[in-house]
């Protein structure tokens, strides 16, 4: 049996087509680069200024002036370039990136993300996460369905503060997928082995069944 | 004209109480070191601090923290240091968080004399407040500001003695657009040549922007999280 | 992943009649020559152009204004040419000047999805006609918006098949803005190389900018204004 | 006797200080290049994106990729450097270049400069003109004092369309040097053998006598 995170990473990078630009987000996004399809071109960004992230370094590739938004060690691939900051976030905001793959808190039936702060903790800061829900052309929120409290994320309403207000336009969770359209949240994807009533259960949005519901696989 | 002429410390005599510096980086990764260690002997206090990141404890922006000269910092993370903590808690140090993107554009803006303009970004968000909204083609905007700092400190890997910057990887990040919105930019390099010898087609920075050049000690960089990978081992 | 397979002419079987463009170049320095031919060849008709200069003539965008294909120019500086002026003064065209500073802005801001900004540039003259006006530390700026192209050519000097680009002097110009602007951006070169033969810190367009690449021939280059000086004199 | 043009440019590069960033514009402003002192480091600024314009071409030299904002074929000085058209604008825009240098039609003695258009002729366009006038640090116009037709070019009020409102720090003629300042306009400097009464004479304008007022040299 896999884990929860192993089979939303599995789902999510289905999202990937060869030739995309793909920003992935820290945590569970990061995981989901490893296993992209070693034949394809794909170009991940990081909002630092690189486009063509590569594997971690070797032990004696490690290069203080190369690191990921993430600020880890990395390496590039052939094909990559570097850029300042303003570009970085011209090429986020201008709708040039594909797709961004983040994790989150909460998120809405209206498709609002919550991701950056906890109201009485301390609050570290959103970094690209605001600029990367509105930027990018398709925004893919990864994260387990209920908290370690056993209660539903995904909210009528998110209780915690917007990262974006309308901004995912798929969810990825391990029992589920669901997309955000104009009439509303709709399951599209189940987990094998799991029953539209537990999802229903373990939800608080409201959502619809899609026409064509399949099997994750 | 050679802008490699000033110590850092004869430049730093013109930094005042309360200015406001830009600092480039991203992370650890391209921080001007030398620089921000003169600022902490130089003394300067109530700074207000624009830099992406706020360093760690015991480097980077974390020794002008430690040694209680900021009173503000603009920023889209912070918190990698147990002292930001403790100064935020505690009423002595101001935050004001602006995503990474907007961050960036405000500087650019601010180098580029565009006083404000709009972004999507943050819209229905706690940093939309209190801030103008324009609606174009059906969608909301808010108003962004730009920012421009009394000094600026980049970090680049190569200059001329004319000032133009090369930049290096990733250590690229938020340096070109801060060296355009200081009064007065110094620039801390790693090597510096002679005017002429840099391409003017690879030049990053041109002259313009930068007042001094500083010769730094490459050997210091630090790595935040060193993650690497085995022989064989390809992701 | 290589952008170079198609042929300028499948590219072009996209453009519609009515279609916004933006081509590089500033005069005839940096202007896709070949793209230019085929968009003749085309016969694409009604189209907006957005670019500095409308070319001379015989050659560049003068081709398309000689051929009826552009409906409106929104550029800085016009009229190098009599076809130009003819068509302008009997209203088969219309012409939308911008500041030259607040074109490549508007052009950026396009590329870089900010929907607007504010400039000082203009403002009193007949720029600011039925512009928003806002006052910020008692000066007044004008708000000025986007421009995005459903077509972007764009001449670069040498492109990887993936599509990243580097541009050679004065050529560069318009060039890399205008290739973050448009929905499909075409990029004609003088030289093709295989994917990681460019230095990623030497790229001036990244390779998401840019959907196709095609060969151009630089022999044609044309000078406008061609000075020259004699040995021994320096001014 | 050196002609009206002459004495423009020669008390015109005497505003160029050693170390200095300059934007010159077409026509007279163009022939000041000539006479900056061959000690002085100064950098030419041309709007399409070349900081360190140089000498024009030998005929062995021509490049076709390398030109002005005049469209004319240059070269580069050691130390220059070549960027896009909105770098080369935020460099105008953003304060940066210290000053520009820019021909006339008319000013007035608000500051105004008229030097873009002519009511009922084909007009060409501004190019760069308006944005540098808002952005250069200092503005300085050259032009003749009076038009061919024997009529002041410097008015009370502009009466062509503007480029720029309340721009010009300062106005240099073949007849004296004008400075506006928050008390109005101000006469800084007259050529040897001119008049205030002539100036007055051929000046629509109103302005006051500077205390320093000097012989141009």
């Amino acid at each position: 049996m896999t884990s929860a995170k192993d089979r939303i990473v599995k789902r999510a990078v289905q999202e990937i087509e060869n030739g995309m630009n793909v920003n992935l987000g820290i945590g569970i996004p990061t995981l989901v680069a490893n296993e992209i399809p070693s034949d394809y071109q794909v170009l991940l960004q990081s909002e630092n200024g690189l486009l063509g992230i590569g594997p971690y370094p070797l032990e004696t590739e490690i290069d203080p002036d190369l690191i990921n938004a993430g600020k880890e060690t990395v390496t590039t691939v052939a094909g990559a370039s570097f850029f300042d900051s303003a570009d970085s976030f011209a090429m986020i905001r201008g709708g040039h990136i594909d797709i961004a793959i983040l994790g989150g808190m909460e998120v809405s039936e209206q498709g609002d993300l919550a991701n950056w702060m906890i109201p009485g903790k301390m609050v570290k800061g959103m970094g690209g996460a605001m600029d990367l829900v509105q930027g990018a052309k398709r925004v893919i929120v990864v994260m387990e369905h209920v908290s370690k409290y056993g209660e539903s994320k995904i909210k009528k309403t998110c209780t915690l503060p917007l990262t974006g207000q309308k901004v995912v336009h798929r969810l990825i969770t391990e029992l589920a997928v669901f997309d955000f359209t104009e009439q509303g949240m709709v399951l599209m994807e189940v987990a094998p082995h799991v029953t539209v009533a537990e999802i229903r259960e373990k939800t608080e949005a409201n959502f619809t069944l899609s026409e064509n519901l399949k099997i994750v696989t | 004209m050679n802008k490699t002429e000033k110590t850092i410390h004869e430049i730093l005599k013109g930094l005042k109480d309360d200015s406001t510096i830009l600092v480039g980086g991203f992370g650890l990764c391209g921080i001007p070191e030398v620089a921000i260690e003169a600022i902490c002997r130089s003394g300067a206090k109530n700074l207000t601090v624009v830099s992406n990141n706020c360093g760690v404890d015991d480097w980077g922006l974390g020794l002008l923290l430690a040694n209680k000269q900021i009173k503000k910092m603009i920023s889209s993370y912070v918190g990698e240091n147990k002292i930001f903590e403790q100064q935020l808690l505690s009423g002595q140090l101001e935050v004001e968080l602006t995503p990474q993107g907007t961050l960036a554009e405000r500087i650019r803006a601010g180098g580029a004399g565009i006083p404000a303009f709009y972004t999507a970004t943050g819209v229905g968000t706690p940093v939309a407040e209190g801030k103008p909204v324009k609606v174009y083609e059906g969608k909301d905007y808010i108003e962004e500001r730009a920012i421009v700092g009394d000094f600026t400190f980049v970090k680049a890997w190569k200059a001329d003695k004319l000032g133009n910057l090369v930049y290096r990887k990733t250590a690229r990040n938020f340096n070109p657009i801060m060296a355009t919105a200081g009064k007065i930019t110094i620039a801390e390099v790693e090597e510096i040549v002679e005017v002429g010898e840099l391409n003017p087609d690879e030049i990053h920075t041109p002259a313009v922007f930068v007042q001094h050049v500083i010769l730094g000690d490459s050997s210091k960089k630090r790595i935040e999280k060193r993650t690497t990978r085995t022989e064989g081992v390809a992701g």
